[in-house]
């Protein structure tokens, strides 16, 4: 039995079916992907194992216990943290705070300073600027590694990105995808919700393939490159007349 | 030399611990000072005023500029406390001393439930619901003559047995002080970082661990206590007590001290209550032309300087600091921030 | 007809394109097709006055439109379908049909182009008194175009028109947009689905971190491995 | 409560709605077009009276052209203070833009209630009737001014739903309101039907204020009162959602009518509150907050 | 270095504007002393009022009223220059207590005169009394100001009489009115019901419920009270319930005109069948122009421009500001203003002096012992206290009394007391 389970998990809006019986299986000291066209529902699966929503049907198991009725800060203290697709921040808080809010109320109580923690965790990310620069003066990429800092800092042992790489530069790319191997060997489970397959391919122990809300697909990256129903939901079936 | 600069940094410290900076110490003891002076009944009843304005829109900036909701109906919760304790005080005989306590905790009370009534709604909305909780309070105390004496109003009897201000004074200015080093102290804690997260991203704030619903309220209720405090000192103060306090122009006067000031610094209201109040004072002589100028300063405030004068004061200290002593800093910052975007090609 | 020369631009701090040109010329169906974040949108944003351009310039049917406000490039003949489709959803699809008409002042005028686009479109006319905000994805999708042909556009941009749609409903867009072609309506078009994309593109260009990194006629690409390597990340 | 008088409490009430449904519809419209919660609305309607009275006093004006002169004034003063205040604000920042406009308005409504202090003075100036006799309705005797003040309103709000649903401008400012990049790609000038919308929203308060000038007459600080009720209905039934305002006003004039028989006059504010409030506990985005207008959470 | 940066950082501007802010605060508080106490020979009275805020129309009448009495003495009395310092008191208790104080102590009046709401009375009677400054004739009338009067009459004397007695001295003339009809036979009341109604606020509750005491004592059935919000303008629901309860008459007070005209124009229109008593109907200048015709009938009680200096002061406030004056607020400040007047006079030609400490001995020898009084207002005939009836004036037919009058076409007609009737009680057709 793996660390992170969802079983069965179905979410609707209004009449729209957003993930429909989704069952995951997420192993501990996994990198998990999740892939799938736009609009397949891979980011409302990420909010429902977060508490961002109570998902209609099915559960969320997390190291044994079911975390499906509870609200998004009890489920970080459990040890579930996460990134937004959308950057979230805190744009009037400098990026030390913005950071040590992750540390002071996230993280189980009884750990160091959170100012340190803080600290560890911007340099952990290579943060590149001042820490007591506002977050509002920010770039996108910064603030992508102050959310991954303050995510880090909950002490957490899973991780859930949701399309950390939009946006980056091959060359940061690869920093990326040492960063998130560092994270791993850090002790921290990852679920990572990606468009760009070069780092999905890349990074991912398993994948599994979200299209319509439906599981289709899952595997290794060798697995899924090579599965047919992939390729057609991501390249579009050719015509067929 | 070497031990004054101690001297002075220990003091700093202890200051900084108790959430004050050598600045600010030195105003309070400046404004300690001013009466004995001064001299004047007049300026002692009009600084304890504005302080007592400041000390309201404190409380207000304590939930607008933190968890972002404005307490429309702050007036009330200032009212019910002046309230509370003139009615513990003329139907009961209760001191005042203890009716301001108790007035507090009343508005504490009240300020808890509308918390848990705003729990669900943001912005315009949550201040609409503490606004309509705030007109339905004055309603009643406007009906339930009974107890409140309706709109004749209720005469209060006097918190310190003395036709001198300067007593008010006093204990005006240590309140205020109190309730800015308590402000202070608890918005520089972790608590005041987690206020400050729920207003400025609910979500990422609930996705780091906080838990919204006790932050919110929490705040709600300790604004308002402190509102109805300063409600019962300023029963105990004017000596008659009527449902117009609970007014809801009341509020807006100590909005427009908070917005002026600068929402989030909770120094800032204090000052711009020192300026704003004697201003009005001094230009009583120019009838309503003077609440037209007061009109025009909330929107020129508004369109052009939004952050009020503490912002005002930040963006002249990062003046200063960039041309002189720590000007390497800060363009090195700027250099620095352009450099990564550089680099992301 | 449309001509995009050395076009950069990005978000607050960020820049997304890099030295963007292209063109499209009159009844060109022409494609731009890249992996995820890497600036088609803002491509498509930033001609629309969405966006406002840092350097570079937008010219259309030989006027430069760099900069112009979004209102005055529809009233010119482009017309958007954005990703999100941006549709008036508290509106009955008659509703939104008027309002992509809104340009028109002509009774006559308006009446042909609605009956045009309905006979584009028949299930349109089956669902005319319902709101927009309870319709399928596929139905959305097919009144967003509707809507934007309203404009009687010169050219007609879209972005990810299959965006979230069942087989069924991408081949509907799909026939749509090949009708569209047949009739000589221009179209710029950014897709996912490459494969289907490419078929019916007459050029296209590709996209990749911000700048263009390849350009040529659909059915060359159709099969190169480059592009399909880039989708599913295999080095 | 017997039979007739259940009837005369609907009729009053419906008749006090009227009003409020009038002013609570431009309220709405302009939160949910420009995401402004106007606190300076009664003081366009304010602006209205007054400007109906010396028309119709000094100038003579007939009582229907004294009533346009009201709104067409109310609706260029609405242009000008758009144009001058929010268009400004919009094109410098649209951070924190709700609150931000909010303070503004707050200013905005000082300013007018002083400055028609000192322009006008503190007297009332009212008139005793526009049309005089009466209606009878039953057992009761309806001033014609009311009768005619209840039919402008009616007429007014069906005019603009009209004008709303079936004219190409008014549709184009529901549309900004449901989706403001889509307007524009449908070639919809923002700023052109901001400015209408403020505008139109004035001239509605104005046109209020206007005729009901023989029941309220005009003095500096008489929008207050319009003001508050046309915010108890637009947050009852969901701010920024038009169409239902005309509902709530009628639901909070009846409301009000209620509690003011049963509980005696002071209380009916206290009551009709509570009722509110209580409704917000259990549907906080309203009574007929419709899903993917306007969110409660921002 | 660091740890200096920071602290110089904490708001090291807050330093800098306090010190400019509080040198800014002594300056202004220096400059305003200068010269103020040069002039031995300027009395300064301070006037308290509502010059802004809701009430801002009586003080609009204060001013032009309290003005064209001292302009009637040139502003001397004996070799004394007068100056009026206007206080504002916006309505509120606090924020009138302030500027009270200011007046006495910045501008250092030597005794204050005026005053409209009573919570504003209480707030600044404690002030006069921690000044010692004398206070003439505030209008502030309701019950709380005599009640902290009575509380401690050795502190509060200081606030010299009010202008205004409590309203049941004034409403008592109502019963009186009807019952003296009753009695010669000028009116058959179908029964002996009547209903009350009161704006409610201070004025209105203690008003309203005096008269309802009072027709009961006089054998009337009080069938129904109604307390009408501030401001209120729908009457339909409680005109149709005191319609179905058949009384005689419907008799209460309401203060502001929007409502006193809309509730007499609804009652025409529902058809009431009583007599309608509305006290206040009149208050201000204009009511007849809001009102029109519906108002025949209407009982009220008010002072009348009767007299003709009465009907000049009327004509000359209007010429002079531009509005008529109401009776009861520039007609009565003006004759409490005359009576101002006199008692300064009283004091030169007494002390041959004129300062606070000897006001205070006018005010304690002369005025409250009703040696002191003014007979030409042109208002009532004679403002007189005794020690009885301190703070309130005398009340009665010989003193202070208002005329009850009845409407009829915009003219208000006396119709009691007997001296002064100019015709009996009119009953409409209706109701014979």
């Amino acid at each position: 039995m793996g660390l992170l389970q969802t079983k069965n998990v179905t979410k609707r809006f209004g009449g729209l079916v957003a993930v429909k019986d989704v069952s995951l299986n997420v192993e501990e000291q996994q990198i998990f992907g999740l892939i799938g066209p736009n609009g397949a529902g891979k980011t409302t699966l990420l909010n429902s194992i977060s508490g961002v929503y109570r998902p209609e049907e099915g559960k969320v198991f997390f190291s044994g216990q079911d975390i499906t009725p509870l609200s998004a800060d009890e489920i970080c203290h459990r040890g579930i943290a996460r990134t937004f697709q959308i950057v979230h921040s805190f744009p009037q808080m400098t990026v030390l705070e913005n950071v040590m809010v992750g540390a002071i109320f996230g993280g189980r109580k009884d750990h160091e300073n959170p100012k340190t923690v803080a600290k560890k965790m911007l340099d952990f990310v290579n943060f590149p600027l001042r820490h007591d620069s506002l977050a509002q003066d920010l770039n996108t990429i910064q603030l992508k590694q102050l959310e991954l800092a303050r995510a880090l800092a909950t002490e957490c042992d899973l991780l859930l990105l949701d399309e950390v790489a939009a946006g980056l530069t091959p060359a940061e790319l690869d920093e990326l995808s040492n960063l998130i191997r560092r994270i791993r060997d850090s002790g921290v489970t990852i679920i990572m919700v990606e468009h760009l397959m070069k780092l999905i391919m890349g990074v991912c122990d398993r994948i599994a393939v979200l299209s319509f809300g439906e599981k289709i697909a899952e595997g290794t990256p060798q697995e899924i490159t090579e599965n047919e129903k992939v390729i057609e939901a991501y390249l579009g079936s050719k015509a067929k007349h | 030399m070497e031990r004054k600069g101690l001297v002075y940094i220990r003091i700093a410290e202890f200051l900084k611990k108790i959430g004050m900076s050598p600045g600010g110490a030195l105003m309070f003891v400046l404004l300690a000072v001013t009466p004995l002076l001064l001299q004047d009944e007049f300026w002692t009843r009009l600084l304890a005023i504005s302080l007592m304005m400041g000390a309201l829109a404190m409380s207000f900036d304590f939930t607008a500029g933190f968890i972002n909701i404005n307490n429309f109906g702050l007036a009330a919760f200032w009212g019910l406390g002046g309230y509370t304790s003139a009615i513990l005080a003329v139907k009961l005989g209760i001191s005042p001393w203890i009716g301001i306590v108790v007035g507090a905790l009343a508005a504490a009370l009240l300020g808890f439930l509308v918390g848990i009534l705003t729990l669900r709604l943001a912005g315009i909305f949550a201040s609409c619901m503490t606004w309509f909780v705030a007109l339905a309070l004055m309603a009643v105390t406007t009906n339930w003559v009974e107890l409140t004496e309706g709109s004749s109003g209720l005469s209060t009897p006097y918190l310190i047995d003395t036709v001198s201000n300067l007593p008010y004074f006093y204990l005006i200015l240590i309140l205020t002080i109190g309730i800015y080093i308590v402000l202070r102290l608890v918005t520089k804690s972790h608590i005041g970082i987690a206020f400050k997260a729920i207003g400025q991203d609910p979500q990422a704030a609930a996705a780091s661990g906080i838990n919204i619903t006790k932050y919110k309220i929490f705040n709600m209720t300790l604004s308002c206590a402190l509102a109805g405090l300063i409600g019962g000192f300023y029963a105990h103060y004017v000596g008659v007590l009527t449902p117009n306090v609970m007014h809801t122009k009341n509020t807006i006067e100590a909005l427009a001290i908070c917005y002026v000031g600068g929402r989030g610094s909770i120094w800032g209201s204090i000052i711009s209550a020192l300026i704003l109040v004697p201003a009005m004072e001094f230009m009583k002589g120019m009838m309503e032309l003077r609440l037209v100028l007061y009109g025009a300063l909330l929107i020129l405030v508004m369109l052009f300087y939004p952050a009020g004068l503490s912002g005002l004061c930040e963006t002249f200290y990062k003046f200063i600091s960039n041309k002189g002593l720590f000007g390497k800093m800060g363009l090195l910052k700027n250099v620095r921030g352009q450099g990564s975007s550089q680099s992301s090609k | 007809m449309l001509e995009v020369n050395n076009l950069e631009t990005g978000y607050s701090y960020l820049q997304v394109l890099w030295n963007v040109s292209l063109k499209v010329e009159q009844s060109e169906v022409v494609a731009l097709i890249g992996p995820n974040g890497a600036g088609k949108t803002t491509i498509l944003r930033s001609i629309m006055g969405i966006v406002k351009p840092w350097k570079g310039s937008v010219k259309f049917l030989g006027q430069d439109i760099t900069g112009r406000q979004t209102h005055e490039l529809a009233k010119m003949g482009l017309a958007f379908v954005t990703e999100d489709r941006n549709l008036f959803s508290g509106m009955t699809v008659m509703e939104n049909l008027l309002m992509g008409g809104f340009t028109i002042r002509s009774k006559e005028k308006f009446n042909k182009t609605l009956d045009y686009v309905l006979s584009l479109f028949p299930r349109l006319e089956e669902r005319k008194k319902q709101y927009a905000a309870t319709m399928s994805g596929g139905e959305r999708q097919m009144l967003a175009i509707a809507r934007a042909l309203m404009l009687s556009p010169k050219l007609l941009i879209l972005d990810e028109p299959s965006m979230g749609l069942s087989p069924q409903n991408v081949d509907i867009v799909f026939d749509a947009i090949l009708k569209l072609k047949s009739e000589n309506v221009t179209v710029m078009l950014v897709e996912q689905n490459v494969n289907r994309t490419l078929e019916i593109a007459d050029r296209a260009y590709v996209l990749e971190n911000g700048s263009i990194a390849m350009e040529g006629k659909g059915e060359d690409m159709l099969n190169d491995e480059h592009i399909k390597n880039m989708y599913l990340g295999v080095a | 409560m017997d039979p007739s008088q259940l009837l005369d409490v609907i009729f009053t009430g419906v008749l006090r709605g009227g009003l409020y449904a009038l002013m609570a519809v431009g309220l709405s419209l302009v939160f949910g077009v420009m995401n402004i919660p106007n606190f300076a609305h009664g003081e366009f309607y304010m602006f209205g009276a007054y400007l109906a009275f010396f028309s119709y006093t000094v100038f003579h004006l007939g009582p229907i052209a004294s009533i346009i002169v009201a709104v067409a004034g109310a609706f260029i003063l609405g242009v000008i203070v758009e144009k001058g205040l929010f268009y400004t604000l919009r094109k410098r920042s649209k951070k924190q833009w709700i609150m931000n406009t909010f303070l503004l308005t707050l200013g905005i409504s000082i300013i007018m209630q002083n400055g028609a202090k000192m322009a006008w003075g503190a007297t009332y100036r009212g008139i005793t009737a526009f049309w005089s006799g009466s209606l009878k309705i039953g057992s009761m005797n309806i001033a014609n001014d009311r009768v005619v003040g209840f039919l402008i309103a009616v007429l007014a709000i069906v005019i603009f739903w009209l004008f709303l649903n079936k004219t190409r401008i008014g549709r184009a400012i529901r549309a900004v309101s449901l989706d403001e990049t889509g307007s524009q790609l449908v070639g919809i000038n923002l700023d052109w039907i901001h400015t209408l919308t403020f505008g139109l929203s004035c001239a509605l308060a104005g046109l209020a204020g206007a005729s009901l000038l023989s029941i309220t007459p005009a003095s500096p600080v008489m929008g207050i009162g319009p003001l508050y009720k046309s915010w108890f209905v637009c947050i009852l039934v969901g701010m920024g959602n038009v169409g239902a305002s005309i509902w709530g006003g009628f639901i909070v004039g009846l409301l009000e009518t209620f509690s003011y028989m049963q509980f005696g006059a002071g209380w009916q504010d206290a009551i009709s509150l509570t009722i509110i409030i209580l409704i917000l506990v259990f549907k906080p985005s309203g009574l007929f907050a419709k899903k993917g207008v306007k969110s409660v959470l921002e | 270095m660091k740890m200096m940066r920071n602290v110089i950082r904490n708001r090291g501007v807050t330093l800098i504007l306090s010190v400019v802010l509080i040198a800014s605060l002594l300056m202004m508080g220096g400059c305003g002393d200068k010269g103020k106490e040069a002039d031995d020979n300027v009395i300064k009275i301070g006037v308290i009022g509502p010059f802004t805020g809701p009430a801002a129309r009586v003080g609009e009448e204060f001013k032009g009223a309290t003005q064209m009495a001292f302009e009637q003495v040139g502003y001397k009395v004996g070799d004394y220059k007068i100056e009026l310092k206007w206080i504002d008191s916006e309505s509120d208790a606090e924020k009138a207590a302030r500027a009270y104080e200011q007046a006495i102590v910045k501008d250092k009046i030597d005794c204050g005169f005026l005053d409209w709401h009573s919570w504003v009375s209480v707030s600044c009677m404690e002030v006069a009394a921690k000044y010692k400054i004398p206070h003439f004739f505030a209008i502030g009338g309701t019950e709380i100001v005599n009640e902290k009067y009575e509380s401690d009459p050795d502190k509060y004397f200081y606030w010299v009489g009010k202008g205004w007695p409590v309203p049941e001295k004034l409403s008592i003339a109502y019963v009186e009115t009807l019952e003296e009809a009753i009695d010669k036979g000028a009116w058959k009341p179908r029964n002996k019901k009547v209903a009350i109604y009161g704006v409610d606020n201070d004025w209105g509750r203690g008003f309203a419920t005096a008269l309802g005491d009072q027709f009961e004592d006089a054998g009337w059935q009080v069938a129904d009270k109604e307390w009408v919000a501030l401001g209120e303008t729908e009457f339909y629901p409680m005109l149709k319930k005191l319609k179905s309860l058949d009384v005689s008459v419907i008799a209460g007070t309401m203060s502001d005109p929007p409502s006193v005209s809309s509730f007499i124009k609804q009652s025409r229109e529902i058809g009431i069948n009583s007599l309608i008593i509305t006290d206040g109907l009149g208050w201000v200048g204009e009511w007849y122009e809001l009102t029109g015709d519906a108002s025949n009938f209407v009982i009220d009680q008010i002072p009348q421009w009767t007299t003709p200096e009465a009907k000049k002061f009327s004509e000359d406030f209007k010429a002079k500001y531009g509005f008529e004056p109401g009776a009861s607020s520039g007609g009565l400040c003006y004759d409490l203003a005359r009576y101002m007047i006199k008692v300064l006079q009283t004091c030169n030609e007494k002390y041959d002096a004129i300062d606070r400490e000897k006001l205070v001995k006018i005010a304690k020898e002369e005025v409250m012992t009703g040696k002191l009084t003014f007979d030409d207002g042109v208002i009532t005939k004679k403002y007189q206290y005794t020690p009885e009836t301190f703070p309130d004036l005398v009340v009665d037919k010989d003193h202070y009394i208002f005329p009850v009058i009845q409407y009829f076409d915009g003219k208000a007609k006396i119709i009691w007391p007997e001296e002064w009737k100019e015709q009996d009680l009119q009953i409409p057709d209706s109701m014979k």
